[in-house]
């Protein structure tokens, strides 16, 4: 009705790409996490 | 110290890594999908495409934070280990998720409704459950006890899963400005369809998430606990 | 007065309070919104204070001023009918017939002087009429531009 | 264990937290003069307009008791903290739950007494029309402090006994009291406006059921949660 500027394909991609950013960050994390408490488990064990 | 060497080389299971694989083409495939077969919808455009990562996102939300509770009231009765790093696991991932949940009603808001944020029950109550999980992962990250942490948080859990029921039901007791949920008979096949097939693709990438988080935390957990006995029994530590 | 009897009463309180809140009929507590009747039967009290008004929009009142960015329109949710005058672009969705929630006050000239439209929409979603493939609305996309 | 020794434990837990409190009085002052402080600071923030600032009362007056009874959680447990009492008194036989009733009660008079004393300046400072309904009022003020009072019990058990005490009670107690919050302001707001769409009756209602969810719960896992 109106002849407004908003352009719907901003807002999908901008959802879809918060969705993936989110995901890979979360991945990412994930990833880090697992290291982490691997090389925890390494350095207890006095093989650093 | 063997057991500490061995548990620093353990690999990951293989049906993790076959399982995260999967999830990320599913939902990348999912999505490619929704958008070849669902039409713009009549008055919302394109902008119902954003359901499609929106809705599942707040299921696997839903999903956690029961998970959580389960785990919470396992933990209660039995004093598992097992159970407690599961709640903390699902606590985490749900929080992300509910924060994803909450930045895509944002820009969906934006679009369709006009505003980024108003103080709607629903969002309210979403925004509600979130912070009592940031709060949950703050309480523990602040107990140094192992059993403590586990007993308080589960008492935490299960106060702020509570809230569950009453976010989900919240727009058909109240008068919301978010919609009620969409079922098969007010929507087209065509997006009914597209939502179930990215529900699902999103499901299998929460249990990846919630495996991956857990494996950490065993790893981490059963670290400490090997060290501990190590120490008392009086051997050589390397620190 | 054993741990028995503990856990049995703490239940049935949570489960009392729970079937309570969701039985008893407490749903039209938490109103997000006030319909036109419904701010008009507050008498004296309608006037001047904030609140969030929702009906649906009337067919043929838009009146929108593109330049001034200026909008009024009349708000009904059946019965009653108010006009609303506000300021600024509406959301995308904004048309007749649509349902709105509209924040401001209803001043004394009987007027409603909102601060901010909001689009309140049904949970129907449904595809545009048969022969309309997806496939179309891409293609006239890129014809577009 | 009967019903009458369990009464017996719960009275004797409130009144000698209520002794305490009374022999000293430091708290109780600190917490009252907290609470006006932060009336006239919201009076500040919120400008001159004396019709605005009569609206925005209800809720003002709800967030001070809120913020400032938090600093009365702490005490609750931080002198049996530090004595070590608080594992004597759980090696007693008997019901944990008594011991949190008896702190319960203990709280609610401190927070209720401070409310007291709180209301009479926030009258005064905000204009507001003290109008008919005041019984209903009180009942409001009463079942709005004792769901706040209840979760702030519940949670000072957890939070005053690990690091960052400061930082963790509100964190934890505040997203939960959101409900008590809400339906506390909307009734004393509607009270104070003599009730025009007669909605008071229902927040009312709605303050009770939260009121009983968060009780029945806080006794089934404080006996958990309390444990060593």
């Amino acid at each position: 009705m109106f002849e407004t500027d908003v352009n719907v394909w901003n807002y999908v991609i901008g959802a879809y790409a918060v969705s993936w950013l989110t995901v890979i960050g979360y991945t990412l994390r994930l990833w880090v996490l697992n290291r982490r408490a691997s090389r925890f488990a390494a350095e207890l064990g006095g093989d650093v | 110290m063997q057991e500490l060497k061995a548990l620093s080389e353990e690999r990951a299971p293989k049906w993790l890594i076959g399982l995260t694989a999967i999830a990320f083409m599913a939902v990348a495939g999912a999505q490619v999908f929704g958008f070849i077969t669902s039409p713009a919808a009549e008055q919302y455009q394109h902008s119902q495409k954003i359901m499609y990562v929106h809705v599942p996102a707040a299921w696997n939300a839903f999903l956690a934070f029961i998970v959580v509770f389960w785990a919470s009231l396992v933990y209660l009765w039995k004093r598992s280990e097992g159970a407690d790093l599961l709640a903390e696991s699902a606590a985490e991932v749900g929080a992300v998720f509910t924060g994803l949940t909450l930045l895509l009603g944002s820009i969906w808001g934006k679009w369709a409704w006009g505003v980024w944020w108003t103080w709607d029950p629903r969002l309210t109550s979403t925004a509600v459950l979130f912070i009592i999980f940031v709060g949950y992962l703050a309480l523990r990250s602040f107990t140094e006890d192992p059993e403590r942490r586990a007993t308080w948080s589960a008492g935490v859990g299960i106060f702020g899963a509570l809230n569950v029921p009453i976010v989900y039901m919240s727009v058909r007791w109240w008068r919301t400005l978010h919609q009620v949920q969409s079922s098969p008979e007010t929507m087209s096949a065509e997006y009914v369809t597209a939502l179930r097939v990215n529900g699902i693709a999103f499901l299998l990438l929460l249990v990846a998430v919630l495996g991956w988080r857990y494996r950490a935390a065993r790893i981490q957990r059963r670290a400490e606990a090997l060290h501990e006995e190590a120490i008392l029994e009086g051997r050589q530590v390397h620190v | 007065m054993n741990k028995r009897f503990i856990g049995v009463f703490g239940t049935v309180l949570v489960l009392t309070g729970f079937g309570y809140l969701i039985w008893g009929g407490l749903g039209g507590s938490l109103v997000y919104f006030v319909t036109p009747t419904e701010l008009l039967a507050r008498g004296e009290a309608a006037y001047e204070t904030p609140v969030r008004l929702a009906g649906n929009v009337v067919p043929g009142s838009v009146n929108w001023n593109a330049r001034e960015l200026d909008l009024r329109f009349h708000l009904s949710d059946g019965e009653t009918d108010i006009e609303v005058w506000s300021k600024g672009a509406p959301p995308a969705m904004f048309q007749d017939t649509m349902g709105v929630v509209v924040e401001g006050r209803y001043n004394r000239a009987g007027i409603f002087e909102s601060s901010s439209v909001m689009v309140r929409h049904s949970n129907e979603y449904k595809a545009p009429p048969e022969g309309h493939r997806p496939a179309d609305t891409y293609e006239a996309l890129i014809r577009e531009e | 264990m009967s019903f009458r020794s369990e009464t017996n434990r719960v009275a004797a837990v409130a009144w000698k937290d209520l002794t305490t409190e009374r022999r000293s009085k430091a708290n109780f002052n600190a917490v009252l003069f907290l609470a006006a402080l932060m009336l006239l600071m919201f009076g500040f923030a919120l400008g001159p307009d004396a019709a605005s600032l009569r609206l925005a009362a209800a809720g003002i007056v709800w967030l001070t008791i809120m913020f400032s009874g938090n600093l009365a959680f702490h005490r609750s447990y931080q002198v049996e903290l530090e004595g070590g009492a608080l594992e004597t008194l759980l090696l007693y036989p008997g019901a944990r739950s008594s011991i949190f009733l008896g702190k319960l009660i203990a709280n609610l008079v401190f927070v209720l007494l401070v409310l007291m004393a709180l209301i009479p300046i926030a009258i005064v400072l905000y204009d507001i029309p003290v109008g008919p309904s005041i019984p209903l009022l009180f009942l409001v003020i009463f079942l709005g402090t004792f769901g706040f009072v209840t979760l702030g019990t519940f949670y000072a058990s957890m939070a005053s006994r690990s690091r960052a005490r400061e930082v963790l009670l509100p964190l934890l107690l505040f997203p939960m009291l959101i409900p008590v919050l809400l339906a506390s302001v909307e009734a004393t707001g509607a009270l104070l406006q003599g009730d025009p769409m007669g909605e008071a009756g229902r927040w009312i209602r709605l303050l009770v059921s939260f009121d009983v969810i968060f009780l029945g719960a806080s006794i089934l896992a404080f006996g958990a949660v309390i444990e060593e």
